[in-house]
């Protein structure tokens, strides 16, 4: 089974990388490009035989007490 | 209308805002309120702690700028001066730890080069609850992160600093950030907005809705509602003021110039009023063209917001698009949102309205002053740890063994009680926080972290810098004047046993509530101590920072002051180190004739640091190091470590006759130092005329440590064996389970 | 003989470079500023350490854009001097001027220490004033310089000699614990085929005084003015 | 406009950052989750006024040419 968590930055909050990775495609002819905000991906693999109800509940509370820092960022799953 | 709610929302009071009705002579608007309580906050004003802060000594032969500007300043001879100060972010590192951290180190960085000084080494004197609780290690992981995050990028070696693990912190981390800068005496530059017509200019990094109200948090303890405080946090991004550094200081070289201001702490409120207050001008601005993140943002929020790296600057009429281009180049914002005016007053428009004007001196100068109550407490904290101090926070089953030790010092494992203390949290090994640090960077980094004073060498002189933090926390805890004494004391004997003379010091105060009485009494009697310690020591004070409110469900910190010091080694050959050097060299004790314990002799400790200074200078001193937390037999372990000049050494030493076991290896008499010399002979005849007591302990060598009391071999240890326990103790404490 | 150290928005050993080159082994340096497209008149480039663009998405990852890495390409390509340091180095793989790719360090922390490098050949014009298997400490400073190949282009630089520095312990032996960050090999620095880039994740600008701990980081460039001066002669 | 690019590290490519989260996984009580491989997400934004084709190419050689390393990273563009 598998899941895929993403991790992003609350939108109010600053966000440098995307925004001196923005600031520099000028210069490269990627002019149409108006906002980049950079976020994480994690790929999740679970044994196979859990429940699924189980399985949900554990990258739940992976994505919510691991890999999400509840101050700035926000998440979401995606299961396959 | 202003309600009661509203107000408390911005922790005014009923009277205060009467004053600010007073002040205006009509109501003030919500942007207006907002202004007012920033600047009337604890934490801009000093309201509860200026009348004390008066009373330390600001002056000095060396001192070219006191308190009142963003940093202080000395002269170090060779045309040179030395900006430097410690600041506080204590608050939003308990609220996000790696951002608060980070964004501290931002702050402090900013307030040394608006002065056009560049920085050349950072220093953080870090305190958190003990390390068996989770919550205490992922604080201390995220603070340490953050800080090296952002010194690193940003290029400034962070050079040395302190941690101590103690209960009173476990839900009130303290993260100071303490910066120095060099740059030549006759090119400072100061927050002033002179010259009426100038263009105001905003350079850096948009305005968003970071931080609104961060100065106003840091000047509440947290209660139930911490959490609902989250949204506040900043994001650092050193990247940013890496080139806002280098913008800067080019703008200044090139005399484009007049005035110029970070916006920390209140933000471009604070920065324009106090810019105008100094220069006795008014500011006018306009919100329009301020840059910002998001899109409908209210002047309230623009006034208030607390992005990071952003700076506001004065510059001559005629050479605005010279400014202009200097940040162009550095690939930044650059605008001009403002201009100097004669009416004193800051007047804030947007969309063509005027949406405040407020006398610049109301928020300033006029702001609210406290002569707040205070009280000694009924009953002072327990003397249990006055001899052992090191032990203060650590687990009940450590305590006793030392305590039992000390009670029935036959028969004891010596071995295994010394390995018990340098194993143990406040005295192991800080390799883990440093390494992750970048200390090198600048190539001018002669002593990192690990001795008793950071080095750091002055290209193009023979000269270099020594610096130091020390905040001894239980000892002042145990006794808030005589604590704030040792602190001073310490500071300063570290900048001397690393070759250096103390100049000047900066300090950062952090304490409980300030409407609790006893915190004031704490506060008055430290402020008394360092006063009459800095006196002493020809020390004043150039800056600081003070933070109150540091509480956690009603419960205050320990009264932390944490000193720092500059001192100026003239000859890069004085430079000295703790660790021994050459097997064969002599091993000297040297002690004032007062035996104290939680408290200095300041004329005793006077001497000592003048005869250390002497005998360094006479280059009668091949290693020095400071006695401190775990006594005589820690100090000695410390000083026999490997290094990068060499492995490990072994020392054999035979303890002076008037010493008890327990007591002597690892109690905490206040003015002792270990020397190393080849010439003990001529140690003794300048130390006997200062009136101090000198023993000959033994002799660097081998690969054990021995310490010999009477006939007995107390101690005999291998050093690769107390070493390993030493160096891993922390990284082991990390990775344990926890609670 | 001319050097040029490159400013790179956020560059930070820029001045640590440029001083040892001026101030230690007393030889003509200029800075060179991103955006120059030219680089007439130098012999041997530097690229310092630091944080080119804060580092931000990648290290090294946005500073590969910037116009003066054209020109040094072009110079590279007719056989001038480049060493890249630290940054330097993870500007240079970006850039596709060295093999493989510079990883978050395994043990996901910046390290900050001095540490030894066995010297694995004399045959570049960095190392040619020092002997095989000499061990040099040099300090690091970084948080992503785990050395990464794929298998083929590993082999390729193991069979062409081009590995010039791999950490060490102190006796010399090339051991796990020796490795601060888990490059493969334990490789600390590599040349190009050509032999006239090197890329080196530790700082021989900050080890080249001994008030700072070590001289050892003197021996490369000088090295480098060894070759020079032997490229005027012929 | 939008597109989100996801960049993640080639399967041969060791994951320091997943494997230092998984490591931690246990003493979680996470015991199902066998994997985590860390990766980043982009968020993109364009102008609204671009015709599609120029768009796509535009993303398209954002991804490859700044976004991914392609010694150790692959990409996928998902467009909303
Ligand atoms: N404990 C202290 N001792 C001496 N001076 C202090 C102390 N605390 C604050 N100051 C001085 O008061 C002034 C205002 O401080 P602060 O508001 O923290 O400055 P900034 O806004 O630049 O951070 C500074 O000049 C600072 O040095
Ligand atoms: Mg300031």
């Amino acid at each position: 089974m598998k899941a895929t968590v993403i991790v992003t930055l609350k939108p109010t909050v600053l966000d440098p990388q995307g925004m001196t990775i923005h600031r520099n495609l000028e210069s490269l002819g990627l002019a149409s490009i108006t906002d980049v905000r950079q976020g994480k991906h994690f790929d999740i693999g679970l044994k196979d035989d859990v429940p699924a109800e189980s399985a949900r509940e554990q990258v739940e509370r992976l994505a919510r007490e691991v890999l999400t820092n509840p101050v700035i960022e926000q998440y979401r799953i995606v299961w396959e | 209308m202003i309600s009661e709610a509203i107000l408390n929302q911005h922790n005014l009071t009923e009277s205060e805002y009467q004053k600010i009705v007073q002040i205006l002579k009509r109501e003030p608007t919500l942007t207006e309120l907002g202004i007012f309580s920033v600047m009337w906050s604890e934490h801009c004003s000093y309201k509860s702690s200026r009348v004390h802060l008066k009373r330390l000594p600001t002056r000095g032969a060396a001192v070219l700028q006191g308190p009142g500007e963003n940093a202080g300043i000395i002269d170090i001879g060779d045309n040179l001066a030395v900006a430097f100060k410690i600041e506080s972010h204590n608050h939003p590192s308990y609220i996000e730890p790696f951002q608060g951290a980070a964004t501290g180190v931002g702050g402090i960085l900013r307030d040394i080069f608006t002065m056009g000084a560049r920085p050349i080494a950072a220093m953080n004197s870090l305190r958190f609850g003990p390390l068996h609780k989770q919550q205490n290690k992922r604080i201390l992981e995220g603070v340490v992160g953050g800080i090296a995050f952002y010194g690193n990028c940003f290029g400034v070696p962070t050079v040395g600093g302190e941690v101590y693990f103690s209960k009173g912190y476990s839900q009130n981390p303290l993260v100071n950030a303490f910066a120095l800068g060099i740059f030549e005496k006759d090119k400072i530059f100061y927050g002033r907005a002179h010259g009426i017509g100038n263009p105001v200019i905003y350079v850096g990094a948009k305005t968003g809705r970071d931080g609104i109200h961060g100065a106003t948090m840091a000047s509440a303890g947290f209660g139930e509602d911490a959490g609902a405080k989250r949204p506040n946090v900043q994001i650092g991004d050193p990247f940013m003021e890496k080139l806002l550094l280098e913008a800067c200081l080019e703008a200044m070289q090139k005399g484009l110039v007049v005035g110029i201001q970070d916006m920390g702490a209140a933000g471009l409120t604070c920065s324009s009023c106090e810019m105008g207050a100094r220069a006795s001008t008014g500011i006018e601005l306009n919100l329009d063209t301020v840059p910002q993140r998001e899109s409908g943002m209210t002047s309230y929020e623009i006034m208030l917001s607390e992005s990071q790296e952003r700076m506001l600057l004065v510059a001559d009429r005629s050479k605005e698009k010279q400014v202009f281009d200097v940040f162009h180049k550095w690939g930044l914002d650059v605008v001009t949102v403002g201009t100097v005016t004669n009416d004193g007053l800051l007047r804030v428009r947007q969309r063509g309205e005027i949406v405040a004007e407020i006398p610049n001196t109301a928020l300033t100068d006029e702001a609210p002053l406290y002569e707040r109550p205070l009280s000694a407490p009924k009953s002072l904290r327990s003397s249990r740890l006055d001899l052992y101090s090191f032990l203060d926070g650590c687990e009940e089953s450590l305590i006793e063994t030392f305590l039992n030790a000390d009670a029935n010092p036959d028969g004891q494992d010596y071995n295994e009680l010394l390995k018990l203390a340098v194993s143990s949290p406040n005295l192991a090994s800080r390799q883990w926080v440093w390494e992750q640090y970048d200390h090198m960077v600048q190539s001018n980094t002669m002593v990192g972290p690990g001795s008793d004073a950071s080095v750091v060498r002055l290209k193009g002189t023979e000269k270099a810098l020594a610096m130091t933090l020390d905040g001894p926390a239980y000892r002042v805890a145990r006794n808030p004047r005589e604590g704030a004494k040792m602190a001073v004391a310490e500071a300063c004997r570290n900048i001397v046993c690393s070759g250096g003379r103390p100049l000047a010091a900066t300090n950062c105060l952090n304490f409980g509530n300030p409407e609790h009485p006893e915190v004031m009494w704490q506060f008055s009697e430290v402020v008394d101590g360092m006063t009459e310690a800095c006196n002493k020591f020809e020390t004043p004070i150039t800056g600081g920072n003070v933070s109150f409110y540091n509480e956690t469900f009603g419960e205050d910190i320990y009264p932390t002051p944490v000193l720092g010091v500059v001192g100026v080694i003239e000859d890069l050959s004085f430079v000295t180190t703790s660790a021994f050097r050459d097997p064969g060299d002599t091993i000297v004790l040297v002690e004032t004739p007062s035996r104290l314990l939680g408290k200095v002799n300041l004329d005793d400790e006077r001497s000592l640091q003048d005869f250390i200074s002497e005998a360094i200078r006479k280059r009668l001193v091949k290693s020095a190091h400071d006695i401190g937390e775990g006594g005589l037999a820690v100090a000695l372990a410390e000083c026999c470590y490997s290094n990068l000049q060499r492995r490990a050494v072994g020392a054999e030493v035979r303890v002076p006759v008037h010493m008890e076991t327990c007591k002597d290896l690892f109690g905490e008499y206040s003015s002792r130092v270990v020397l190393t010399t080849t010439s003990a002979d001529e140690l003794k005849v300048i130390a006997r005329r200062m009136g101090l007591e000198v023993s000959v302990l033994g002799q660097v060598g081998g690969s054990r440590l021995v310490l010999q009391y009477r006939t007995d071999r107390t101690v005999d240890i291998s050093i690769d064996e107390l070493e390993a326990a030493w160096r891993y103790a922390l990284p082991k404490l990390l990775s344990s389970k926890s609670s | 003989m001319k050097f040029g150290v490159v400013i790179f928005p956020g560059s930070n050993c820029d001045h640590d470079c440029y001083y040892v080159i001026e101030s230690v082994i007393h030889k003509p340096v200029e800075f060179v500023w991103h955006q120059d497209t030219s680089l007439k008149g130098f012999d041997a480039i530097v690229l310092p350490g630091g944080f080119a663009y804060g580092d931000y998405l990648r290290t090294g990852a946005l500073a590969k854009f910037s116009p003066v890495m054209t020109a040094i390409r072009d110079f590279a390509r007719k056989g001038g001097l480049v060493i890249g340091i630290c940054n330097g180095f993870q500007i240079l793989t970006e850039s596709g001027l060295l093999p493989g790719a510079l990883l978050r360090n395994v043990g996901m922390k910046y390290v900050c220490k001095f540490l030894h490098l066995r010297t694995e050949t004399v045959n570049t014009p960095f190392t040619n004033g020092l002997s095989k298997g000499q061990l040099l400490q040099i300090p690091i400073g970084h948080g992503e310089g785990n050395y990464f190949a794929d298998t083929e282009t590993l082999k390729r630089i193991e069979d062409n000699d081009q590995v010039v520095f791999r950490y060490a312990a102190p006796d010399g032996q090339i051991t796990g614990d020796a490795n601060p960050n888990g490059s493969l090999h334990n490789i600390a620095g590599i040349v190009n085929e050509q032999r006239n880039v090197l890329g080196m994740m530790p700082h021989p600008d900050r080890s080249s005084e001994s008030i700072l701990g070590s001289v050892d980081g003197k021996l490369i460039f000088e090295s480098m003015v060894n070759a020079l001066v032997g490229a005027q002669k012929a």
